[in-house]
């Protein structure tokens, strides 16, 4: 049996069939088929379970915002839990399952749940499982869980590739159907860059689906010939597949764009989904209108779907649920569906208009006054049951039945801003309010502009008036003759009974559920979309929330606009996460910063670690070194020794000039920048407003009116960024120019009693490196390797006799090569970051773990050098009275007093004996490292009163992983405390 | 959101910064007799209004413009942009230097 | 001492050459750069004398301006970028500053930077998935500063079909990654 | 009567017809001796406390709205007890504690769920900090584990320890922390306030005080003057509009921070992961759907929305850290407001204006605190001195230079 409920033409390609397989089984179905049209035209109608009874589920719509028909797709890392099957389309091999099932979509063990449902009522979760305490966690939560929730996710990672994409018009139109077309047309020929994205992979949006004429063309052959003119102009960009998903400040508009999800897989190195960012001047949402339901007893069974569908399925993909088809509606539009029905030789057994003064029909018995009572049929829909106008009880036999409740406007884009939506009588509806996003205009069924003569209308008129806001000017365009007709309709939301009548499909919300609330004086509609979850399911209320206003309106007396609405927000529809991060992923979630020996580094088997978006080396082992403390505690010792080289290039580097730069850094930093002499560094402390340290570096005067600035790896960005506060809004008179020149210098520490001499063999004769002529603290320019420009700078990070020497940064590569082969005669070896922070801790040099915001000078025991005579930023808050106690943190040297203990950074030093808790905490340890120059691990600490408490023992306490240790207090300099050998 | 800057037009607000309250630029004296209360309240105290709100954004992806945006906080309208330096002569703000010695 | 062998911003002695559809995406390593920021209230001075020593005129807001051997472009308010030939002008920080005396601060910028040289009939539509600045509406000779898959840089349509992007130079690697993949994405 | 197993099987047996409202729609009396603004879960919590634990009486609670309509009603769910300082641990280890026995003492099944949270290390320096922080919980009394690159991959075997921009090396994990069904809470505390006699008043804005001499006399709302005896503030993301009503201007910002929801999922991630290289959390909640968020947008901000670009930043990390969610569907975000505060931390405190009491500044940590803060502003409310876990949370310690400053990013709210 193939195709049986296929129909006649359509906008399928009947001559291009299709494989497919659903739940293992397989189908055929057509070129320009959804998974839903092809199930159905092959019989097919259940296609799912609902969400808490797990009750048996079909198709309801023909469009995204089907609640009931989710099934997953594919397989592996590209596994997509909840698809709806009304919009993906089929290819060749697709394969689908149907998922929140077990063993199998037919025999589910948890349609149990059913059984029990007057048990599960809305929030009864709230009432029980208090007893015994334990028990949540071990044994109820766990049996929610595992009963919740709908598809799956594999776990692995998704192989799909994702792109962003930005782009920038005049007039973003959203949706294709005959408002959007027509307001493209008009946009589009005066000439605005257009863009009009539609979520169908055909646009024409409801033409498709009706056999409307416009003048003398079918309506989808009308949408067509547009969509070719529109085609054809260079300043209209159409997107097919393309949601509107999100209105955002300004004019932005997020736009997801499903490029690959029809096929099997996307082409290698390209995107599955583009999501787009668009920059509007004008938007004009034509977005079209969602049919509603009309909630009866057991009008959840698959086979009940929305009149609107029933006839899309049938007009457009030429299939049908059934070929017995009742009709149940309060409105004209629900008799379109009995007679394109009837015209497709689909038999309608009745037409059931809760009117008595219902429109004739013409091929089907008019059952005016009626209402649909129940219905059976456990897998699919056999039989309605109806209340006649007489009263008397009457069944009809069918296999589904199309309902039409009404349409109610697509006003979600409306009301992302939090523009609150207005009623309108006729239309028993919300349309869009007057507090509409910038620059958003809405035309069409949107608009509640429900014919297609009033959406062409409506559109051309919305283009021509957004144009006009744009100083451009367009004609109103010769509309085609269409229908007008207005729409009729009375109001009729759920028929009245004792049984369970379905609001909300996917997660099982009744009328009961919604009459519980109120009881329970949940009546607000946020209230009861959360107590009942009503309006959470994936489709957000889409096809559930009018329902359940209007009965929450008649439980408290209330109209509905009274009762309220909720807030729709973005997305429209679900936007998979894959797109929402794009190429923004794995290795690429940040970029990566290389230093200028990185290459060099590579080669010699450096091992690199992340420090913010830089890949810095971490140290180099040597042949034979598997452990990375032998390498570490060997580049350390080499350079205290001898000679060690240490790629400093992602230290921040500001270039300041201007004939107020001194003075300028004067403010900047704490202390004194005004006489530092020409040819000079000096180390400099920042502090933040409020007087906590922010940064340290140093800053070397080139010339009267130029410096350099260094700032820590960490903070190059932040302290550019004040210092431009303070040029531009704090003293905008004074002469200052900043530029940061981080990136155009390669720089290398060259750090140990050896350093001297190993860069005299690279600097150039001419310049002359003796302590006398460049002492520590001195700077200069220099040429390097017969006259490559170069700076140098006599600092040192080590403690040991050091420089910092620069390149322009393509000379980077070949000027550690040269230092490393200069240095050979001397054992020299480089030094990664580990070994860096070995020798800082050693030399008491605070850094990140120290200068942690919320550290002061004092703090840091650097106090004094915090001027009383100037201004400063955070001069006067670094003197408020809780900063500045007896007792302030200071920072000192922690050393166990056995050398074989470890100093676990992070500890807690506690008093030798006594309690250990938070009562009696004395401070932290910041910092520690093993030092191969002491023999013994040390550590950086900050302890209250600290600088009295020198030769102290206390107890640092670590009970995360349970140690504790015996420490003395000592200074914090733990190498060459006079500071004798970095003068030397 | 979209930040319409003076010189380079309409530009992605992620491409700046945010800092807070344009008064942030009227640092006070530092020798005042109510100094601590002056920076205290400075740094620390908003009128963080529901409605108008002028502040500070950096253009840090941009030209390193500092400026003054004009917005509502309920609806993020923007109403003015300035830059800031401007804005910080017209409320006096110059080199500092008659206020950077002590008396 | 031997002379020191430069490197390109990826790493190599040559600079690198990617043909991918129809988009070339060069390498560029020629180009000396110097900053001109006007010294306080001297922007006036600046371009004049610039215009004067060099025959440049320093361009607008969001423009580049051109005089053999001299190319120029805004970087921000009284802030220029100036490029030349780097092998005839490796010193050109120092040849502007000497033109132009006190009146501006002139940096040394040559190093700071990579530079891609993208050239094709896409070449908007790559950057349409790389960047938020309106290339189609950008006229030649305009430039941005935004950032390109999250590296800041300056966009500049150089031509109808040719656009550089200039970018912080240790980011070379992942600016040159992202240009590779978003060409291959819409080749 | 009370809320049971029992009870539910005999409701459901007789039609559901036994259950009455959970709380009252109470209308103003003349005149209280607690008003406090703010039906929230803070303002809620402060109610039932006050009543429950201090004897309270004439309580009322003005909610301008409907209740649970604020930030309770809209945050990623999560309690925890693993903060650094020592102004903080204690108070959020009191209210861990609270959570602990909070269904039954309120008779509602607020769905409190230890699932454990963990906090990943990507650098050795983040594993200094996060064993300081583990060693406060602890030596606070609070309970944490360092966990190493396989301890965590045991837990989370999905995560990405393959092709990491920035490798996970290792986490602290927090074994009490976990999550709580949000507006149950709020319901929770209605309820349990609601019997205890206090007035739940709805849909009743208070549009000033009325001042004398120092003194607060009462507030004006939009349903009448109600005069009180003490006036209790509590109206997170809106604590400046309402304070400026009497004349104060506070260290506190607003901002939105943003918080999205997927389509519901069967189980997969089963407790709440912190991304120590990213702004990205995440937790699956019981129906399904991961509960995720990151950064607060940025900007001063009353909108309750936000911006694309921080959605994206949100998800690139949990894209990076969860490789297989790409297949996931996000299926809403909405936005809350925050009170930012200056150091990022709270106040709980009286002000300088006798009878009135402010809570406030929890920036986007106000959840995790509702029973605390409850308790402790109750305490201060009823007592006039501090509760002993809140005592650092004064108003004035900017000016005495005693911040409580968790991230050590200074006085800039949108940074904490």
């Amino acid at each position: 049996m193939t195709q049986m409920n296929r129909l006649t033409g359509g906008l399928i390609d009947q001559s291009k069939p299709l494989n497919f397989s659903f739940d293992g089984t397989s189908y055929k179905g057509f070129a320009g088929d959804t998974l839903a049209s092809a199930l159905l035209a092959n019989g097919v109608r259940l296609m799912g379970r609902s969400f808490k009874y797990h009750r048996p589920r079909g198709v309801v719509t023909a469009g995204s915002e089907e609640p009931n028909a989710l099934v997953e797709l594919r397989s592996g890392g590209r596994q997509e839990p909840n698809t709806r099957a009304t919009v993906a389309e089929l290819y060749d091999g697709f394969e689908a399952n149907s998922q929140n099932r077990w063993p199998s979509l037919k025999h589910d063990m948890l349609a149990i749940n059913d059984r029990f449902s007057n048990f599960l009522t809305a929030g009864f979760y709230y009432k029980t499982f208090m007893w015994p305490k334990a028990f949540w966690e071990k044994i109820y939560e766990p049996i929610i869980r595992n009963a919740a929730g709908l598809g799956s996710l594999t776990g692995e990672g998704d192989p799909d590739l994702y792109d962003k994409g930005f782009l920038h018009c005049d007039v973003l139109i959203i949706g294709a159907g005959p408002a959007g077309l027509m307001a493209a047309l008009t946009a589009g020929r005066a000439g605005a860059q257009v863009v009009l994205a539609d979520e169908d992979f055909r646009m024409g949006g409801r033409l498709n689906a009706e056999t409307h004429h416009l003048g003398d063309m079918p309506g989808a052959e009308w949408a067509a010939t547009a969509v070719a003119e529109l085609a054809s102009m260079d300043n209209v960009r159409l997107m097919t597949r393309s949601t509107v998903f999100g209105a955002y400040d300004h004019g932005v508009y997020g736009v997801l764009e499903r490029v690959a999800d029809h096929i099997a897989t996307p082409a290698a190195g390209k995107p599955r989904q583009i999501l787009w960012r668009v920059y509007s001047k004008r938007a004009i949402l034509c977005a079209g209108s969602t049919e509603r339901s009309i909630a009866f007893e057991n009008n959840d069974r698959p086979g009940v779907m929305m009149a609107g569908a029933v006839r899309a399925y049938a007009n457009r993909w030429a299939a049908t649920p059934d070929q017995n088809i009742a009709i149940f509606t309060n409105n004209d539009d629900g008799h379109r569906t009995a007679a394109d029905l009837i015209a497709k030789g689909v038999n309608v057994p009745a037409v059931i208009d809760i009117r008595p003064d219902a429109p004739k029909v013409v091929g089907a018995e008019l059952l005016a006054g009626a209402q649909v009572i129940g219905s059976k049929g456990r897998l699919g829909l056999t039989e309605v049951t109806l209340r006649l106008a007489s009263g008397e009880m009457r069944s009809i036999s069918c296999g589904a039945l199309a309902v039409s409740g009404g349409w109610n406007p697509n006003v979600h884009l409306t009301c992302h801003q939090r523009g609150r939506p207005k009623w309108n009588d006729a239309l028993a509806a919300f349309v869009p309010g007057d507090d509409l996003p910038m620059g958003m205009t809405v035309a069409g069924a949107a608009l509640g502009d429900l014919s297609t003569h009033g959406a062409l209308a409506g559109g051309a008129k919305a283009a021509v008036a957004a144009l006009g806001d744009l100083g451009m000017t367009a004609g109103i365009p010769i509309l085609p003759k269409a229908d007008d007709t207005p729409v009729k309709l009375t109001p009729f939301w759920h028929v009245a009974g004792k049984g369970r009548a379905w609001l909300d499909l996917q997660n099982d919300v009744t009328v009961k559920d919604v009459k519980l609330a109120h009881q329970e004086n949940f009546v607000s509609v946020e209230h009861l979309k959360r107590y009942t979850t009503l309006g959470m399911a994936t489709d957000q209320g889409k096809t559930s929330n009018m329902g359940a206003l209007a009965v929450m309106a008649e439980m408290t007396g209330k109209s509905i606009p009274e009762t309220g609405t909720t807030i729709f927000r973005p997305p429209y529809t679900p936007v998979s996460m894959g797109a929402m991060a794009g190429r923004a992923v794995g290795k690429e979630f940040h970029p990566t910063r290389l230093t200028p020996s990185h290459k060099w580094a590579a080669e010699q088997g450096a091992e690199f670690v992340e420090v913010g978006n830089w890949l810095r080396a971490q140290w180099f082992p040597r042949t034979g070194e598997d452990h990375w403390r032998q390498s570490v505690d060997r580049e350390v010792t080499q350079t205290r020794n001898s000679v060690g080289i240490c790629d400093v290039t992602t230290l921040g580097k500001i270039d300041v000039q201007g004939a107020d730069a001194a003075e300028f850094l004067n403010k900047i930093y704490a202390n004194a920048f005004a006489k530092l002499p020409v040819g000079k560094v000096r180390y400099g402390l920042m502090l933040r407003e409020d007087g906590i340290a922010a940064d340290d570096g140093t800053a070397a005067r080139l010339a009267e009116d130029h410096f350099v600035v260094t700032t820590t790896t960490a903070n190059a960005v932040t302290v550019y960024r004040n210092m431009e506060f303070a040029r531009q809004c704090l003293w905008p008179d004074l002469d200052v120019q900043l530029i940061s020149t981080t990136e155009a210098w390669a720089q290398y520490a060259v750090a140990g009693p050896n350093a001297r001499k190993l860069l005299q063999k690279v600097v150039d004769a001419e310049f002359d490196l003796s302590n006398e002529a460049f002492p520590f603290m001195a700077c200069g320019e220099i040429t390097v390797c017969g006259g490559t420009r170069a700076r140098l700078f006599r600092i040192s990070f080590s403690g040991e006799l050091a420089y910092e020497i620069a390149v322009p940064t393509r000379y980077g590569d070949g000027l550690i090569r040269a230092l490393m082969a200069a240095g050979k005669e001397f054992d020299v070896t480089p030094y990664g970051t580990e070994a860096l922070g070995v020798m800082r801790i050693e030399k008491g040099h605070a850094a990140g773990n120290e200068l942690n915001g919320t550290t002061t000078a004092l703090n840091l025991g650097l106090g004094r050098m915090v001027s009383t005579k100037k201004d400063c930023i955070g001069n006067v808050l670094s003197k408020r009275d809780g900063m500045n106690t007896e007792d302030a943190l200071r920072l000192v040297g922690v050393r166990p007093v056995d050398a074989k203990d470890p100093v676990p950074a992070g500890s807690h030093l506690m008093a030798v004996t006594g309690p250990v808790d938070a009562g009696h905490d004395q401070g932290y340890v910041t910092s520690a490292a093993y030092s191969p120059t002491l023999g013994t691990a040390i550590g950086l600490a900050f302890v209250k009163g600290g600088a009295a408490r020198m030769g102290e023992r206390l107890r640092l306490a670590n009970p995360l992983e349970g140690s504790e240790v015996l420490v003395e207090i000592v200074s914090a300099h733990f190498v060459d405390p006079e500071g004798e050998k970095l003068r030397g | 959101m979209i930040i319409n800057h003076p010189l380079l037009g309409p530009r992605d607000a992620q491409e700046f910064t945010y800092l807070g309250d344009a008064t942030l630029i009227n640092r006070p004296y530092w020798l005042s007799e109510n100094a601590l209360r002056d920076f205290h309240d400075y740094l620390h105290l908003r009128d963080n209004p529901a409605g108008e709100h002028r502040e500070l954004w950096f253009h840090e992806q941009g030209d390193r413009s500092w400026l003054v945006v004009t917005r509502n906080t309920v609806t993020h309208k923007i109403s003015s942009v300035e830059l800031a330096c401007d804005v910080a002569r017209a409320n006096g703000r110059s080199t500092g230097r008659e206020e950077a010695q002590v008396a | 001492m031997d002379k020191l062998t430069a490197l390109t911003p990826l790493g190599d002695v040559t600079a690198r050459v990617d043909t991918i559809g129809g988009l070339e995406i060069r390498e560029v390593v020629d180009q000396a750069m110097a900053s001109v920021a006007a010294r306080l209230g001297q922007a006036d001075l600046t371009k004049e004398t610039t215009a004067a020593k060099l025959g440049l005129v320093l361009p607008d807001v969001g423009l580049s301006s051109q005089a053999a051997p001299f190319t120029a472009f805004w970087m921000g308010p009284d802030q220029w970028m100036i490029s030349a030939e780097h092998d005839s002008h490796e010193l050109l920080a120092s040849e502007v500053k000497l033109a132009l005396g006190p009146c501006a601060s002139v940096v040394e910028q040559t190093d700071g930077w990579c530079r891609f040289d993208i050239t094709g009939v896409a070449v908007c539509d790559l950057f349409e998935r790389l960047c938020n600045a309106p290339l189609r509406q950008m006229a030649n000779g305009a430039v941005t500063r935004s950032s390109v898959e999250h590296v800041g840089a300056f966009v500049w349509r150089l031509t109808e079909e040719r656009v550089a992007v200039i970018a912080p130079r240790s980011s070379a690697n992942s600016l040159h990654h992202a240009l590779i993949a978003a060409a291959t994405s819409i080749a | 009567m009370g809320y049971s197993g029992l009870r539910l099987i005999k409701e459901a047996l007789t039609g559901h017809k036994g259950w009455g409202p959970q709380w009252r729609d109470a209308s103003p009396q003349d005149a209280y001796d607690y008003v406090i603004i703010g039906g929230g879960g803070h303002g809620l919590a402060t109610a039932y406390y006050l009543a429950k634990e201090f004897g309270g009486a004439r309580i009322a609670v003005l909610e301008k709205g409907w209740i649970g309509g604020g930030n309770v009603g809209r945050n990623t769910t999560i309690i925890r007890s693993n903060y650094l300082l020592d102004g903080n641990e204690p108070f959020y280890e009191f209210s861990l504690k609270l959570w602990e026995n909070l269904e039954q003492d309120l008779n509602y099944n607020a769905m409190v769920s230890q699932r454990g949270i963990l906090n990943l290390v990507h650098s050795d320096a983040q594993r200094d900090a996060a064993r300081r922080r583990g060693n406060a919980m602890i030596l606070n009394g609070s309970d944490a584990e360092l966990l190493g690159v396989d301890g965590v991959r045991k837990m989370y075997p999905f995560l990405n320890f393959d092709n990491a921009r920035f490798p996970i090396k290792g986490g602290l994990l927090h074994r009490r922390g976990g999550t709580v069904r949000h507006d149950a809470v709020a319901w929770g505390y209605a309820r349990g306030a609601d019997r205890r006699g206090v007035d739940i008043i709805q849909n009743c804005e208070v549009t000033g005080f009325r001042i004398e001499e120092g003194r607060v006399l009462g507030v004006d709302t939009s349903r009448g003057y109600i005069k009180a005896r003490k006036v209790g503030v509590s109206v997170a993301g809106s604590s400046g509009r309402v304070m400026a009503q009497a004349g104060m201007r506070l260290p506190i910002e607003s901002h939105v921070l943003q918080a999205f929801v997927s389509e519901g999922l069967k189980p997969i991630i089963p407790g709440v992961i912190t991304y120590g290289a990213g702004h990205f959390y995440c937790s699956q909640s019981d129906k399904g759907g991961l509960v995720f968020g990151g950064d607060i947008d940025g900007y001063n901000s009353y909108a309750q929305r936000g911006n694309l670009p921080v959605v994206e930043d949100v998800i690139s990390g949990g894209m990076s850290l969860i490789p297989g969610l790409g297949r996931a569907r996000l299926l809403r975000g909405w936005g809350g407001i925050m009170d930012m505060s200056m150091d990022g931390s709270p106040f709980i405190d009286k002000t300088h204006i006798d009878g009135l009491y402010f809570n406030g500044g929890w920036c986007y940590g106000g959840f995790k605190a509702t029973p605390a803060a409850g308790y402790c502003f109750a305490h201060l409310l009823k007592t006039d001195r501090p509760h002993d876990t809140a005592k650092a949370y004064r108003l004035d310690r900017f000016m005495t230079g005693n911040m409580i400053d968790e991230k050590g990013m200074g006085a800039q709210p949108n940074l904490h």
